[in-house]
């Protein structure tokens, strides 16, 4: 498509989307959201201003809901678009009316209202910042979502993985816990720590995370419904399976279109996070693969004659798990690459944490597999132990840290399809809307 | 075999019950019994060591010597060819010096060129990185490098001693593996190295020089010996007689 | 004073025929290394009496122009001549990555290659000039790429202070890479000038190299540059010339003064092809013209002159590095003083013989090939390159 | 929507990209699935143990049991290596000494150090003899 038609186009939203969305949200109309309920009374939450204001970079300040944001956005359904509404609703603080909203999760972040605002403000940066603030409400339990974002408890953070895997390792060998006999895994090389032990204990935590990650999506979806004043509406199908289809109906397009990046290849303004990020999300996929199958072979009944590990170098899920490791190192480098080319948006935190944290999990990874190929005693069991330490860290926070997006996101987004919020069913919202 | 059960005490640091401590090895070479065309001495070597192969490579260059004959005479300015030939040549079996100041293990970058307790010279081939340096350090060009892989027969081998592989620098080990030799009960019983075995008009020794009934300690005992290039200062425990 | 530094396009046809080759160049020597790996070094030209051969040359000669270049950024960093900051950032990047060339001849090199990299880092010997090198030269590194960085982020304080840390530390480095030869066991190595003269020939070739490059990237993507400035880095370079020379006549007075050392002299001078590289690479074609073309007052300030009297300095620093490392090997030791060998039946008697081979010369296009590829990327991905160098800018 | 404005990858392209990708992930399952097929309907398993000698005894001259060598063999080899090579200490059966039992490195050896994809450079240079003639019965079922 050629450049001018672009323009032109944009030029006739924006217009059409002043129009539409002075309606939707002047003041009046989010004045009547309010917190308590009472018409025309906000009660600005100002902490939450100022975290937001300190996380974009004065954005809150800056932004003179002219609405370019709303009419750039690619991802932005048609009616009621984002994030100019959510920048109103920042700016009055009105906390709860955010972290209620799924339009929130909807923004995948490209940033291209960032770069094309006229007056310097960060909406991309405001969305992440409130996304953040949602996890901290959502997740179960909460202290450790408000610890996952605070620099200064990432000694206590990485503090809990080591002693947890040192207290296994403690069990495994000093205290002399003895192997199970007939394993059904053999490890003809390797039995320095304690694979049965480690394996139970990350199930566990797996477990745990699981138990964690599904609470905290049912609290989202909950809030999300009761904002949307359908408390209590189910699924249309009556019948148990033929809700569990109907959720499918509605799960399955947005787990596929989650895969195939829809969003991303959106994008405008770089096309490189659209591979960064499809090659991390395959590469984690792969690798979390390759863990669940090693961690769970006991119990795997397709396994017919027990599992060698380590795995030789071509054994399939070696290659597996060797292109998964290559391709979250290389994304994670192009996500670093385009973090810091960019110098405005260099990213929050959390982000940082994230993206180091995956590199940490996949570099001693790598380490640890060549240690091991040239059997280097005992320098491979330390890098093993400190690959250990690290995919912990990134499964026990993944509920509370950048990493949560995987849930919240996709609880949005299955949300989002569910209440016809995409813009396809449209009539519904529209009548809603009128409703109000 | 005696069978000694591995525990988890290591065996890293020569401790009291060490073989070699208080040794101190050297060998003692009387050129003047050494005959001309004799290379008994090499032969064993190469059989014993498992260098035979690599004698016989075919860059002749690139072939390695733990032991070696040269012949030497008085160097004469004038040309006069019958003086020449009036000057009398000698024979000279060069081999590792196992120097007590070992240049080579001085500039091995992973000490994988080393001095053992009793004086011996050697190179842990399980180590080496191949980077030459040793050879370089030499002051008596003992060191040679395994350029390339050789092709060995089995019946050519002796199977109890490693053949090699490329990459790696070696030089003579004063065939330690006989010297540290054990019975059937862990005891020591020492045999002598290949070439001293296999000399038969005894022109070598060699022996604990700690040692007063050692062979080496009375032939440095009573005649006067030279060591190569001494004023290196690399101690070499290599001497000759009547040089 | 505002520089602006600006990418180059790295569209056109050249920028991607010399990606092409040096691509190609690399590529050949990834294979021979391989080959190298699998059936060991017994192709090279290198035999049990002259072990070490063109990698190594190839190694001290990097390193070498890695000191120069960072003479020149020094320039800027250290003495904060502000008209040579067009060219500090090119000048750190030279020199990383030919210290990066350094490292990869030498590793090239190795009999275990598979051992290297956990070797040295197991059990270390700091007696061994090799297991201090590397510890001086990734240190190097290091530094340099801090001393980039500050430089690409206009950081002042901190690019003085990690320049100065650069400046000392490669004095270090090149100490260090002069001192892997400095030993009794071969006579021709044995010298305490060799450090120095080491240091003064590099900062002469590294010096040249930055002449070269400056000239030939500057006018290769049109931008405007003060012939004043390559005028003084000329006379910079006249004056490193002089020094080498100096060092040189030295060392080989020194040897024929000292009776033990007068037959080594003689072999080095006048003892075969090294020596043919020795007077007419080094001295007439490295040394005499290059001075005569930058004392002349004419030629001097000339910028064709300079660059073809750069280029000489070059290859004539290279032909310094081969008379320093092999005819050192090939001398033999004197085993036995007073006596002469008459016959060797495992060894060529007399002074052995060193020839370069294809798989050498392979290996060594390979390391050249890599850091090719790297510099061009660097021009298309790094802001190094001024929009213009003037003293005066209008 | 201006979706076709995205950077000019059509939504068909990105389809196949992803799914080539969800079926890489996903092969090695389908190894598993034909491999517990293939064992079910009485194929070999891919994992057997190792040649042991004639003797009933489960004890290596080395004093272990066959699961402790098994598992710790080569630290105690580099042990002797070390004792051997840098102090002289050779009261103790080394790597020559296997071969007195267990007669064929391609079964005693190389079989295991394939399935982990470990190349050891023992054989290098030390003297293993690779015959084939190994005795079927010395395998034990599992």
């Amino acid at each position: 498509m050629a450049k001018g038609d672009k323009t032109v186009e944009t030029a006739d939203r924006t217009s059409r989307e002043k129009q539409e969305a002075g309606a939707l949200v002047s003041p009046p109309a989010a004045l009547a959201d309010s917190r308590d309920g009472q018409p025309g009374w906000i009660d600005p939450d100002m902490d939450f201003i100022r975290v937001l204001s300190r996380q974009s970079g004065d954005s809150l300040k800056k932004c003179i809901q002219c609405g370019t944001c709303s009419a750039i956005c690619e991802l932005s359904p048609d009616p009621k678009p984002f994030p100019r509404k959510e920048m109103a609703w920042a700016v009055w603080g009105m906390k709860d009316r955010l972290l209620k909203d799924p339009d929130v999760w909807l923004c995948h972040q490209c940033n291209d209202c960032s770069t094309r605002c006229p007056r310097g403000a960060r909406p991309g940066d405001v969305l992440a910042a409130i996304r953040q603030q949602s996890v901290a409400r959502y997740a179960v339990p909460r202290f450790l979502a408000r610890w996952a974002n605070e620099p200064y408890c990432v000694p206590l953070l990485l503090g809990i993985p080591i002693a947890l895997l040192t207290v296994v390792l403690y069990i495994g060998n000093s205290l002399g816990v003895p192997q199970p006999s007939r394993e059904r895994i053999i490890f003809p090389f390797c039995n320095k720590l304690p694979h049965w032990l480690l394996n139970v204990s990350f199930a566990v935590v797996g477990i745990l995370v699981l138990a964690a990650v599904v609470a905290g999506a049912m609290r989202f979806w909950r809030a999300m419904m009761i904002a949307d004043g359908r408390d209590g509406a189910a699924l249309p199908a009556k019948s148990p399976p033929a809700r569990i289809v109907a959720a499918l109906k509605i799960a399955v397009p947005v787990l596929w279109s989650i895969m195939a990046h829809d969003s991303f290849a959106k994008c405008t303004r770089t096309r490189l996070r659209f591979y960064s990020h499809l090659s991390v999300l395959f590469g984690f996929l792969a690798l979390s693969l390759v863990a669940v199958w090693v961690v769970t072979a006991k119990v795997n009944p397709l396994i017919p004659d027990g599992l060698i590990y380590p795995f030789g170098f071509w054994h399939p899920w070696k290659l597996l798990a060797n292109l998964g490791g290559v391709a979250i190192l290389a994304g994670c480098l192009w996500m670093v690459v385009d973090r810091v080319r960019d110098n405005e948006h260099s990213g929050a935190f959390s982000d940082w944490t994230l993206i180091v944290t995956l590199l940490a999990v996949v570099v001693t990874g790598f380490i640890a597999e060549i240690l091991h190929f040239v059997r280097l005693e005992p320098h491979r069991h330390v890098a093993y132990f400190t690959h250990l330490v690290f995919v912990l860290t990134l499964l026990m926070y993944l509920p509370y840290s950048k990493l949560a997006h995987i849930v919240y996101r996709t609880t949005a987004l299955i949300y989002a399809e569910y209440s016809g919020r995409n813009g396809k069913n449209t009539a519904r919202t529209a009548g809603r809307e009128e409703e109000s | 075999m005696a069978l000694r059960l591995l525990t988890t005490s290591s065996a890293g640091a020569p401790g009291k019950d060490s073989p070699l401590a208080g040794k101190r090895m050297g060998m003692v070479i009387d050129v003047g019994k050494c005959q001309p065309d004799c290379d008994k001495c090499i032969k064993a070597c190469q059989q014993e060591n498992n260098v035979v192969q690599a004698a016989a490579h075919k860059n002749h260059e690139l072939a390695v010597h733990w032991i070696r004959k040269v012949t030497i005479r008085k160097k004469i300015e004038t040309d006069e060819k019958a003086k020449k030939a009036e000057a009398a040549q000698k024979s000279v079996i060069l081999v590792c010096n196992h120097c007590d100041n070992p240049p080579c293990a001085q500039v091995c970058p992973v000490r994988a060129t080393f001095k053992r307790e009793d004086g011996i010279v050697l190179v842990d081939h399980h180590r080496c990185i191949g980077c030459r340096y040793c050879m370089i350090a030499c002051p008596y060009n003992a060191r040679y490098f395994n350029f390339e892989d050789v092709e060995v027969h089995e019946e050519d081998l002796n199977k109890d001693r490693p053949k090699r592989s490329h990459g790696v620098a070696e030089s003579c080990t004063l065939c330690a593996h006989r010297l540290d030799a054990v019975d059937q009960d862990g005891n020591p019983s020492p045999r002598v190295p290949a070439c001293v075995e296999a000399c038969e008009n005894g022109a070598l020794a060699v022996g604990d020089m700690n040692d007063k009934t050692s062979t080496v300690y009375e032939l440095l005992r009573d005649y006067a010996v030279k060591r190569l290039k001494e004023d290196l200062g690399t101690e070499p425990k290599v001497h000759y007689i009547g040089l | 004073m505002e520089i602006k530094f600006e990418r180059v396009e790295g569209t056109s046809f050249q920028y991607r025929v010399a990606l092409l080759v040096f691509g190609g160049f690399a590529l050949v020597g990834l294979l021979s290394t391989l080959w190298v790996m699998k059936y060991g070094i017994g192709r090279t030209g290198m035999t049990n009496r002259v072990p070490w051969g063109l990698q190594i040359v190839m190694a001290v000669y990097y390193i070498g122009l890695s000191a120069g270049s960072l003479v020149i950024s020094g320039l800027y960093g250290v003495f904060g001549k502000l008209e040579y900051k067009p060219f500090a950032r090119i000048a750190v990047y030279l020199a990383t990555l030919f210290l990066i060339a350094g490292l990869l001849s030498i590793l090239t090199d190795q009999g275990r290659l598979d051992r290297v990299f956990v070797q040295p880092f197991v059990h270390f010997n700091l007696q061994s000039m090799f297991s201090i090198n590397p510890i001086l030269y990734n240190g190097h590194i290091l530094i340099c790429l801090i001393y980039l960085w500050a430089l690409f982020t206009e950081r002042k304080r901190t690019t003085t202070v990690v320049a100065t840390l650069a400046f000392g530390w490669a004095f270090c480095v090149h100490s260090g890479t002069g001192a892997i030869f400095g030993f009794g066991a071969r006579v021709l190595y044995e010298s305490p000038l060799l450090p120095a003269s080491f240091v003064a020939a590099a900062m002469a070739s590294g010096t040249a190299l930055m002449i070269v490059m400056i000239v030939g990237l500057f006018r290769a993507t049109n931008r405007p540059l003060d012939d004043e400035l390559i005028c003084w880095l000329g006379r910079f370079l006249a004056i490193c010339v002089l020094v080498v020379f100096y060092f040189l006549f030295v060392e080989n007075a020194y040897r024929f003064y000292v009776v033990e050392l007068r037959e080594a002299a003689h072999y080095f001078l006048f003892g075969g092809f090294h020596s043919l590289l020795f007077w007419i690479g080094l001295i007439f074609f490295g040394l005499v013209v290059p001075m005569c073309i930058l004392f002349n007052p004419r030629t001097g300030k000339s910028i064709p002159w300079i660059v073809l009297a750069s280029s000489l300095v070059i290859f004539g620093v290279l032909c310094e590095r081969y008379v320093i490392v092999v005819p050192g090997l090939t001398n033999p030791p004197d085993l036995f003083p007073g006596m002469e060998i008459v016959h060797d039946p495992a060894l060529v008697e007399g002074y052995a013989t060193y020839s370069i081979s294809t798989q050498e010369v392979l290996q060594a296009l390979g390391v050249l090939g890599v850091v090719g590829f790297l510099f061009l990327l660097g021009l298309k991905y790094l802001e190094l390159l001024p929009t213009e160098a003037r003293i005066h800018p209008d | 929507m201006p979706e076709n404005a995205a950077h000019g990858r059509s939504g068909n392209g990105r389809g196949l990209l992803v799914s080539i990708l969800v079926l890489i992930v996903l092969a090695p399952l389908g190894y598993y699935v034909v491999r517990g097929t293939a064992v079910a309907l009485g194929g070999k398993p891919s994992v057997e143990f190792l040649e042991r000698p004639a003797t009933q005894d489960d004890r290596c001259i080395w004093n272990m049991e066959a699961g402790e060598m098994r598992l710790h063999h080569w630290e105690h080899l580099a042990r002797i290596r070390e004792d051997v090579v840098r102090f002289g200490k050779r009261d103790v059966p080394g790597l020559n000494e296997c071969r007195n039992c267990h007669q064929s490195r391609a079964n005693f050896c190389d079989r295991c150090h394939n399935q982990v994809s470990l190349t050891p450079d023992c054989f290098g240079c030390h003297y293993y003899p690779d015959n084939e003639h190994w005795d079927p019965q010395r395998f034990p079922e599992r």
